[in-house]
C-alpha cells in the first residue's frame, strides 16, 4: 500500500517536470518554425537546417530523451494543445507578412491529404499514388458549388463527400490488387484524371477555373484583419482554418490508430490471411481507410484551392500525388506527426532555395536522397499503439 | 482505311512497343531479385540516351565518321555506362534500404530520377532543349501503297527485340541467370546455398540499367531527338507495362509492352472522341486488367505458404 | 481438395467428439496443413462436407468459421511482430470487440472501460502459460523468443474462447526442453477449459502420446489408421508410411 | 547529415556570391523582380527571358547618367499555378520591390493577376499569350509587351490561305497555350475559307505522334498546323519526315527559337511560323539587343520571348528613372506608355494594360535560319514551299 503511494509521489513529480519539458520542447520548435518562415537570409536558412538536422541526428542518441519521450507521451493532450497554440502563435507573430503565412498554410493544409494518406497507407497498407487527384476532386468540387452560389462551407464538405464517392470506384480494384498492382491502379488513375481535366472543357480545361475567397458566414478570408490599429494580412484568417483542420485531422488519425479500428488496419497490413484467419473483415477495413483518406485529401483540396483563387489541371498532376507521398514516407510511415517537418522540407524548402534559381531542384533532390539514406525509417519512425496515455507500461 | 494504313499503324505500335518492353523488363527484373522498384528507371533511359549522344559528338571531334561504327561505339557506350549506373544505384541507394520500408526505395530513386533529370537539364549544352540525334542508320525506305517501311526502323526494330532475347536468355540458360532466378525465387535460401546475394543483385541491376541504355539509343535513334524530360513518362509507362504484363515475369513485362503501345495506338486512332484523350483511353483498360487479373496477365507464382 | 493434379485431400472422414484431444500424425506432404486449411475456409474443398457443432461450414469464408468458433495457429509463425504482444492478442480477440468507427473514435471512455477489461484479461490469459511473459504484454512480438512467440499465437487463438482448436505443430522450430515447457503450459489451460476441443498436427511422437487420447494417421491424404498412439504407432501401415518398405 | 548540410551551405553560399548584382556606384538601388519558368519542361524560354530581363538590368547599371541601380530578384514558378501564387505573393509582399517582369506561362500568369492586383505590384508579362489575362479584368497593375494569340493567327490565317492552301490539320498540345491557339486559327483560318480536314489534341510530354501522323497521311492535308511549343514542334516535325509526309508544317510562336532549328537541321527547311512583334533583327536596338547578349556571354539563347522579357524590364526602368521607386506612380506612368520605342518595335497599352500594335512577324526557315517572310526565297518565288504550285 505505502509503496503504491510512493510511486504515485514519485510519478506525480516526473510528471511535473515532464510537463516543464513538453513546454520547452514545443516552445523550441516554434521558434525555429517562426525563424525558418520568415527569413529569407541564405546563411539564417542554412544555419536553421543546421540546427534541425543536429536535433534529428542528436536526439535518438541521447539517453535523457526516453524519459522526454515518456513525458509527451504522459501528456499527450496538453502537448497537442501546446502545439497548436505554438503554430498559432507562429501565425500571429507573422501576421504582416503574407508570403511567411501563406507557406504555412500551405505547409497545413499539404499535411492534411497526408494524414489521409497515412490512414491508407501507413495503417491500412493501401497505396495510394492519386492523392493530388482526390485533391483536386475537392478542389474542383467546391470551384463548381462556388460558383453556383452554394454556401461554402457546404461546398468545402461537399468536396471532401464527392471525392470520397469517386474513390469509391476504384474500391473494386482496390480490394483485389496488393501492393505494386494497387498501386498501379491509383497511379493509372491519377494520371487519366489530370489528363481528362485537360483535356475535357466542361471543367475550364486547361484554363483552369477562379474561385472566390472563402466567406464563411459572413467571415470573409480575403479582407486584411484589422485589430486595434494594426492591420493582419488576410491570410492570418486561413492560417486559423488550415490549423483547425489539420488538429482537427491529426486528432482524428490519432484516434482512429489508438483503437480496435487501428487495430484491425495494422492487422490487415501486415497478414491478410491471419487477419482473415481471425475474422477480421478485410474488405471493411481497406473500404474504410481509402474512404476516410480520400476524404481528407477532398476537404483540405477544397480549402486549398479556395486560398490559391485559382485552379487549373497542372496542380493535380501525377508529379504532385508524388510529393504527397514523398512527404508521408520521408515523415516516417504511418505517423502523423512525422508528417510536420516532412511538409516542411518538401514544400518549404525548394522555395527556399530560389536563390540558387534553375539549380534548386538540383539541390534539393540530392537533399532529400541524403536525408532518406540517413534515416532509412523516416525523421520521425512510428512507435507502438499506445492506446492511451501512459498505457505503454 | 485500307491495309497499307493498317501495316502502317502495326508498324508504329510494334516500335513503341518494343521501347516500352526493354523499360518494363529492367522494371520486371529489379522487382524480381529484390522486391523494389525503381521509379528512376525512365530517366536512366534518358541518361542513356544521352551518352550515347555525347559518345557521337565526341567520336566526331576525333574525326570518326563512319556511321556503321559509330552506331555501335555508342550503343556500347550506353550499355556499359548505364551498367555501371545502375550497379552504382544499386550498390548505394536500393540495398542500403533493403530494412527501410518498401517505399523508401521508392522515394529515393523518384529523387534520384529528378536528380538525373536536372543534371542532363543543367549540364549538357543546351540541355533544357531539344537535341537532335544523329540519323546513324541508312534511311532507305519501300513505300507500299500508304505503308512506308523503313530500314532505319526496320534495324531498330530488331535491334530491340534481340536485346530483349538476350537478356532472357542470360536469365534463363546461363549460371549468373540460374542465381538470379534462385534469389528472386528465395533469397534466404539463396544465401545459405552460398549464392553471393550482393553481387547477384548487382549484376542483376547492371543488366536492367544496360537494357534502358540501349533503349535509350533505339529511342533516339527512331525519334531522332532526345530531351531531358522524356524520362517521368517512359518511366510510368514500362512501370505499368511491367505490373500489367506480371511483375517477375519477362515475358509479361514484354507482352504488357506491347500492349500498352496498341493501347495509345487504338486510342489516338480509333477512338470517337479526340484523340487526346488516348491516355484516359489506355490507362482506364489498365485499371480494368488489373481488375480483371490483380496479379498480371501472365502471374508470379503464388508462394503464399499457410 | 487438389492442387493442380495433385491430390493432397482425399477420402478423408474423421469425427472429432467435443472435448477431446485429437492428434493428427502422418509423413510430409500427407495433407495435415491442408486439412486445417479447408477447415478454417483459407482453402475450399472440391468435395465433400465440413460439418461443425451440427452446423455446415463447408466452404464458408475463413472469417465466419472463425466466428462459429474454431481458431488455429499456423505451421510458420504468422504473429504481426512490429505490433505488442496485447495487439497480437486483441486480433484474436478482435470480432468481440466494439468495431464501429464512431464509437472507437468518440466514445473514449467506453473504450477505456473495453481496453482495460481486456488487458486483464489478455495478462490472466497470458499468465495461465507463463507468469514471466505476462509482464511484457506490451513488448513488440518481435522481441520474444521462439517459445514466447508460439505462446502468444496459442493464446492470440485461444482469447477468443473457441470450441475447436487446430495447433498446426506447435513444436515446430523449438528445442525439447522448450517442447516440453509448452505442452505443460498447453495441459494446464486444457485443465482450466474442459469443454475445449482440440486437434494437433505434429512430427514429435512423444507431445503425440502425451497430449492426445486418440490419434489419426494421413497418407497421402488418406486416413490409413485411427486408436490410441500406441495402437497406431504399432500398425505395419503407418510404419510403412513413416519408414517405407525396408522396414515391413 | 550535418557535414553534408555545412558543404551545402557553403556552395549554396558560393551560388550567392556568385548571382550577387553588381554593386552600383553611390546610386540608390530599386528592387524589381523577374518570374517565369526557371526548372522543369519549359525552363528553355524561362531562363532565355530571364538572362534578357538581367541584360536590361545590367545595361541600365551601366549608363552612367541614370538616376537608380537597379537589383532584379529572380524567382522560378515551375509553370504552375500554385507556386505561381507563392511566388506572386513573395515579390508582392516585399514593399521593396517596386515592379516586375512576370510569367511565360499562360496558367500561371492568369492565376496570378489577382495577387498582383490585391498587393498594387505592377507588372508586366513578357510571355504568356493568353487574351484573358489582360483582357478578363481590368486592373490597373497588369499589362502585356506581346501580342495575344488573337493577332497571331489573325496573320496567320491570312498569310497560308493567300499562298493558295486549301485544306489543313490542327494538331495542338493540351496546355492552355495550344488550345487557345488552336481556338483562334480555327476561328481566322474557316474565316478565310481553309478547309480544316481534322484537330488533334495532344499532351505536353507525348513522345510518339506516329499513330496521330498515319491519319494525316491518309488525310493528306495541304497543311499541317501545330499550336505548341519547340519540343513537341520538333517531335512533330521529325516523325512528319519518317513517315514520308509532304505537306507543308507551320507552327506558332512557340516553334520560333534556334533549337527548332538545331534540333531538325536540314528537315526544319521551309516551316513557317508567326511571332507577335516585329523582326528584332531588323530594328536598330534588336541588332544591338542581339549583340550585347552574345558579349554577355549567357549559357542559353534568349530564345523567342527574350526580347518582350528585354523590352519589358526596360519600360519598367524607364518608368521608376521617370517618377521614383513608387509603385502607384509606376503604375500612372505605365498607363501612359504610348509609341515607346523597343527592339520589338513601338510598345502602347490600351485601358486594359494590353499592348495594342504588336507587329506580327511571318518567319520561314531558309538555310537553317529563320528569316523574316517579306524577304525570304520562298516569298520572293525563288524557292518553293512544300506542295505549292
Amino acid at each position: 500500500m505505502r509503496r503504491v503511494a510512493a510511486t504515485d509521489r514519485r510519478a506525480r513529480s516526473v510528471s511535473a517536470s515532464g510537463l516543464v519539458a513538453v513546454v520547452v520542447g514545443i516552445a523550441a520548435c516554434g521558434a525555429w518554425l517562426w525563424a525558418f518562415l520568415a527569413t529569407d537570409r541564405v546563411w539564417l536558412v542554412a544555419a536553421l537546417l543546421v540546427v534541425a538536422a543536429i536535433a534529428f541526428v542528436l536526439v535518438p542518441r541521447v539517453d535523457a530523451v526516453g524519459a522526454y519521450r515518456d513525458a509527451f507521451a504522459r501528456h499527450r493532450r496538453v502537448a497537442v494543445a501546446l502545439s497548436a497554440l505554438a503554430v498559432l502563435g507562429v501565425g500571429v507573430a507573422l501576421y504582416d507578412q503574407p508570403y511567411p503565412l501563406l507557406m504555412l498554410c500551405t505547409v497545413l493544409l499539404f499535411i492534411v491529404p497526408c494524414i489521409g494518406l497515412t490512414i491508407q497507407t501507413g495503417y491500412a497498407g493501401i497505396v495510394n499514388f492519386a492523392g493530388a487527384a482526390f485533391f483536386g476532386t475537392g478542389a474542383y468540387t467546391a470551384a463548381v458549388l462556388a460558383s453556383r452560389h452554394v454556401p461554402h462551407l457546404a461546398g468545402i464538405v461537399a468536396g471532401g463527400v464527392v471525392a470520397a464517392l469517386v474513390g469509391s470506384l476504384l474500391i473494386l480494384p482496390m480490394l483485389r490488387t496488393r501492393g505494386y498492382y494497387a498501386a498501379l491502379v491509383t497511379i493509372a488513375f491519377g494520371i487519366l484524371f489530370s489528363t481528362f481535366l485537360e483535356v475535357n472543357n466542361a471543367l475550364g480545361g486547361p484554363q483552369g477555373l477562379k474561385l472566390p475567397g472563402i466567406d464563411l458566414v459572413g467571415w470573409k478570408f480575403n479582407r486584411d484583419v484589422a485589430v486595434g490599429g494594426e492591420r493582419a494580412s488576410f491570410y492570418v484568417n486561413y492560417v486559423v482554418l488550415s490549423l483547425a483542420l489539420a488538429l482537427a485531422a491529426f486528432v482524428f488519425a490519432r484516434r482512429v490508430e489508438r483503437s480496435w479500428v487501428g487495430l484491425a488496419f495494422d492487422a490487415v497490413r501486415l497478414d491478410e490471411t491471419a487477419a482473415a484467419a481471425f475474422g477480421i473483415d478485410i474488405a471493411r477495413a481497406k473500404i474504410l481507410a481509402f474512404t476516410l483518406g480520400n476524404f481528407l485529401c477532398g476537404i483540405a483540396g477544397a480549402v486549398y484551392s479556395m486560398m490559391q483563387g485559382f485552379i487549373a489541371p497542372n496542380n493535380f498532376t501525377f508529379g504532385e500525388s508524388l510529393i504527397l507521398v514523398s512527404i508521408v514516407i520521408l515523415g516516417g510511415l504511418g505517423n502523423p506527426l512525422g508528417l510536420v517537418p516532412a511538409a516542411l522540407v518538401i514544400v518549404v524548402v525548394p522555395q527556399k532555395l530560389q536563390f540558387i534559381q534553375e539549380y534548386r531542384f538540383l539541390l534539393y533532390g540530392v537533399l532529400v536522397i541524403l536525408v532518406v539514406l540517413f534515416r532509412p525509417e523516416g525523421l520521425l519512425p512510428r512507435r507502438a499503439r499506445e492506446y492511451f496515455a501512459g498505457t505503454l507500461r | 482505311m485500307d491495309a497499307g494504313v493498317l501495316a502502317q499503324y502495326a508498324f508504329n505500335g510494334l516500335m513503341l512497343g518494343v521501347i516500352y518492353a526493354m523499360v518494363a523488363v529492367g522494371f520486371t527484373l529489379f522487382f524480381g531479385v529484390l522486391d523494389v522498384i525503381q521509379f528512376g528507371h525512365g530517366d536512366v533511359v534518358m541518361a542513356g540516351a544521352f551518352v550515347g549522344l555525347a559518345t557521337y559528338l565526341g567520336l566526331g571531334a576525333l574525326g570518326i565518321a563512319v556511321p556503321a561504327f559509330a552506331v555501335i561505339v555508342v550503343a556500347c557506350a550506353a550499355g556499359f555506362t548505364m551498367a555501371l549506373a545502375g550497379a552504382f544505384i544499386a550498390r548505394y541507394l536500393v540495398l542500403p534500404l533493403r530494412t527501410a520500408p518498401a517505399f523508401n526505395t521508392l522515394l529515393v530513386t523518384l529523387m534520384l530520377g529528378s536528380v538525373l533529370r536536372e543534371l542532363v537539364r543543367l549540364f549538357y549544352p543546351n540541355g533544357s532543349n531539344p537535341q537532335p540525334f544523329p540519323r546513324l542508320l541508312p534511311a532507305a525506305a519501300i513505300n507500299l501503297g500508304n505503308f512506308t517501311l523503313r530500314l532505319d526502323s526496320t534495324i531498330l526494330l530488331v535491334t530491340g527485340l534481340v536485346t530483349i532475347f538476350v537478356v532472357n536468355l542470360i536469365v534463363r540458360r546461363t549460371r549468373l541467370g540460374l542465381a538470379i532466378r534462385a534469389v528472386a525465387q528465395d533469397s534466404e535460401t539463396a544465401r545459405v546455398v552460398g549464392i553471393d546475394f550482393e553481387r547477384v543483385v548487382l549484376v542483376t541491376f547492371a543488366i536492367g540499367s544496360a537494357l534502358a541504355g540501349i533503349a535509350g539509343i533505339v529511342y533516339g535513334l527512331y525519334y531522332n531527338e532526345v530531351n531531358f524530360d522524356i524520362g517521368l513518362l517512359l518511366g510510368v509507362i514500362g512501370f505499368s507495362a511491367a505490373v500489367v504484363g506480371g511483375l517477375g515475369s519477362i515475358y509479361g513485362a514484354i507482352l504488357g509492352g506491347f500492349l500498352f503501345a496498341a493501347l495509345q495506338t487504338i486510342g489516338s486512332v480509333a477512338l470517337p472522341v479526340s484523340s487526346a484523350y488516348n491516355n484516359v483511353f489506355a490507362f482506364a483498360i489498365v485499371i480494368m486488367l488489373i481488375t480483371w487479373k490483380p496479379t498480371g496477365l501472365i502471374a508470379e507464382p503464388a508462394s503464399e505458404r499457410v | 481438395m487438389t492442387f493442380g493434379g495433385l491430390t493432397a485431400l482425399d477420402a478423408l472422414d474423421l469425427d472429432v467428439a467435443g472435448g477431446e484431444i485429437l492428434g493428427l500424425i502422418g509423413p510430409n506432404g500427407s495433407g495435415k496443413t491442408t486439412f486445417f486449411n479447408v477447415l478454417t475456409g483459407l482453402y475450399r474443398p472440391r468435395a465433400g462436407r465440413v460439418e461443425f457443432a451440427g452446423r455446415d461450414i463447408t466452404g464458408l469464408a475463413a472469417q465466419k468459421v472463425f466466428r462459429a468458433g474454431i481458431a488455429r495457429t499456423f505451421q510458420r509463425s504468422r504473429l504481426c511482430l512490429p505490433l505488442t504482444v496485447f495487439d497480437n492478442l486483441m486480433i484474436g480477440n478482435h470480432v468481440r470487440l466494439q468495431r464501429h468507427l464512431a464509437f472507437n473514435v468518440l466514445r473514449r471512455g467506453a473504450l477505456r472501460r473495453e481496453f482495460d477489461a481486456n488487458v486483464e484479461a489478455s495478462r490472466a490469459l497470458v499468465a495461465t502459460f507463463n507468469r514471466r511473459l505476462a509482464t511484457r504484454l506490451f513488448d513488440a512480438a518481435s522481441a520474444l523468443d521462439m517459445i514466447d512467440r508460439r505462446r502468444v499465437e496459442i493464446c492470440r487463438a485461444l482469447v477468443s474462447a473457441p470450441r475447436l482448436l487446430l495447433l498446426d505443430e506447435p513444436s515446430a522450430g523449438m528445442t525439447h526442453g522448450e517442447t516440453r515447457e509448452l505442452m505443460d503450459d498447453l495441459l494446464q489451460v486444457r485443465a482450466a477449459r474442459a469443454e475445449l476441443t482440440i486437434v494437433i498436427i505434429e512430427h514429435e511422437m512423444n507431445v503425440i502420446e502425451r497430449m492426445t487420447e486418440r490419434c489419426v494417421v494421413l497418407n497421402y491424404g488418406e486416413k490409413i489408421a485411427e486408436g490410441p498412439f500406441h495402437a497406431v504407432a504399432a500398425d505395419p501401415r503407418v510404419q510403412e508410411a513413416y519408414f517405407g518398405q525396408a522396414t515391413a | 547529415m550535418q557535414r553534408f548540410l555545412l558543404a551545402a551551405c557553403t556552395c549554396v553560399l558560393g551560388f550567392a556570391a556568385a548571382i550577387a548584382p553588381v554593386a552600383a556606384g553611390a546610386k540608390e538601388t530599386v528592387k524589381i523582380v523577374f518570374i517565369g519558368p526557371l526548372t522543369g519542361g519549359n525552363a528553355a524560354l524561362g531562363l532565355g527571358g530571364r538572362n534578357s530581363a538581367d541584360l536590361a538590368v545590367q545595361l541600365h547599371n551601366g549608363d552612367a547618367k541614370a538616376k537608380y541601380a537597379f537589383d532584379m530578384v529572380k524567382l522560378d514558378d515551375q509553370c504552375k499555378p500554385d507556386i505561381g501564387v507563392q511566388v506572386a505573393t513573395k515579390a508582392g509582399a516585399d514593399n521593396s520591390i517596386v515592379a516586375g517582369v512576370t510569367h511565360y506561362c499562360s496558367a500561371v500568369a492568369i492565376a496570378t493577376v489577382d495577387t498582383y492586383h490585391k498587393f498594387g505590384l505592377p507588372v508586366i508579362v513578357w510571355g504568356a499569350v493568353l487574351p484573358a489575362i489582360t483582357y478578363g479584368n481590368d486592373y490597373p497593375e497588369i499589362h502585356r509587351v506581346n501580342g495575344t494569340m488573337i493577332n497571331q493567327n489573325e496573320q496567320n490565317a491570312k498569310l497560308v490561305t493567300s499562298l493558295g492552301y486549301k485544306t489543313w490539320v490542327i494538331i495542338h498540345d493540351t496546355t492552355d497555350y495550344g488550345k487557345g491557339h488552336d481556338e483562334y486559327f480555327t476561328k481566322f483560318l474557316t474565316q478565310d475559307g481553309g478547309k480544316i480536314l481534322a484537330d488533334f489534341g495532344v499532351g505536353a510530354d507525348q513522345q510518339d505522334f506516329t499513330a496521330i501522323l498515319t491519319k494525316v497521311k491518309e488525310l493528306n492535308p495541304d497543311v499541317v498546323y501545330f499550336g505548341g511549343l519547340t519540343p513537341i514542334g520538333v517531335r512533330l516535325r521529325s516523325q512528319m519526315d519518317k513517315l514520308g509526309i509532304k505537306s507543308q508544317f507551320e507552327g506558332t510562336s512557340g516553334i520560333v527559337s534556334d533549337s527548332y532549328i538545331q534540333a531538325l537541321g536540314p528537315i526544319s527547311e521551309g516551316t513557317i511560323a508567326f511571332i507577335d512583334g516585329a523582326p528584332i533583327e531588323k530594328l536598330p536596338g534588336g541588332r544591338m539587343f542581339l549583340e550585347q547578349y552574345a558579349a554577355h556571354k549567357y549559357a542559353e539563347p534568349p530564345e523567342a520571348y527574350g526580347a518582350y522579357a528585354f523590352v519589358a524590364a526596360n519600360l519598367i526602368m524607364d518608368a521608376i528613372e521617370k517618377v521614383g521607386p513608387d509603385r502607384k506612380a509606376v503604375i500612372a506612368e505605365l498607363a501612359k506608355t504610348k509609341n515607346h520605342p523597343s527592339i520589338v518595335g513601338p510598345v502602347t497599352f490600351d485601358d486594359h494594360g494590353q499592348n495594342v500594335v504588336p507587329i506580327v512577324t511571318a518567319y520561314v526557315v531558309q538555310d537553317a535560319k529563320w528569316v523574316v517572310w517579306q524577304d525570304s526565297d520562298y516569298a520572293k518565288g525563288k524557292r518553293k514551299l512544300a506542295g505549292q504550285k
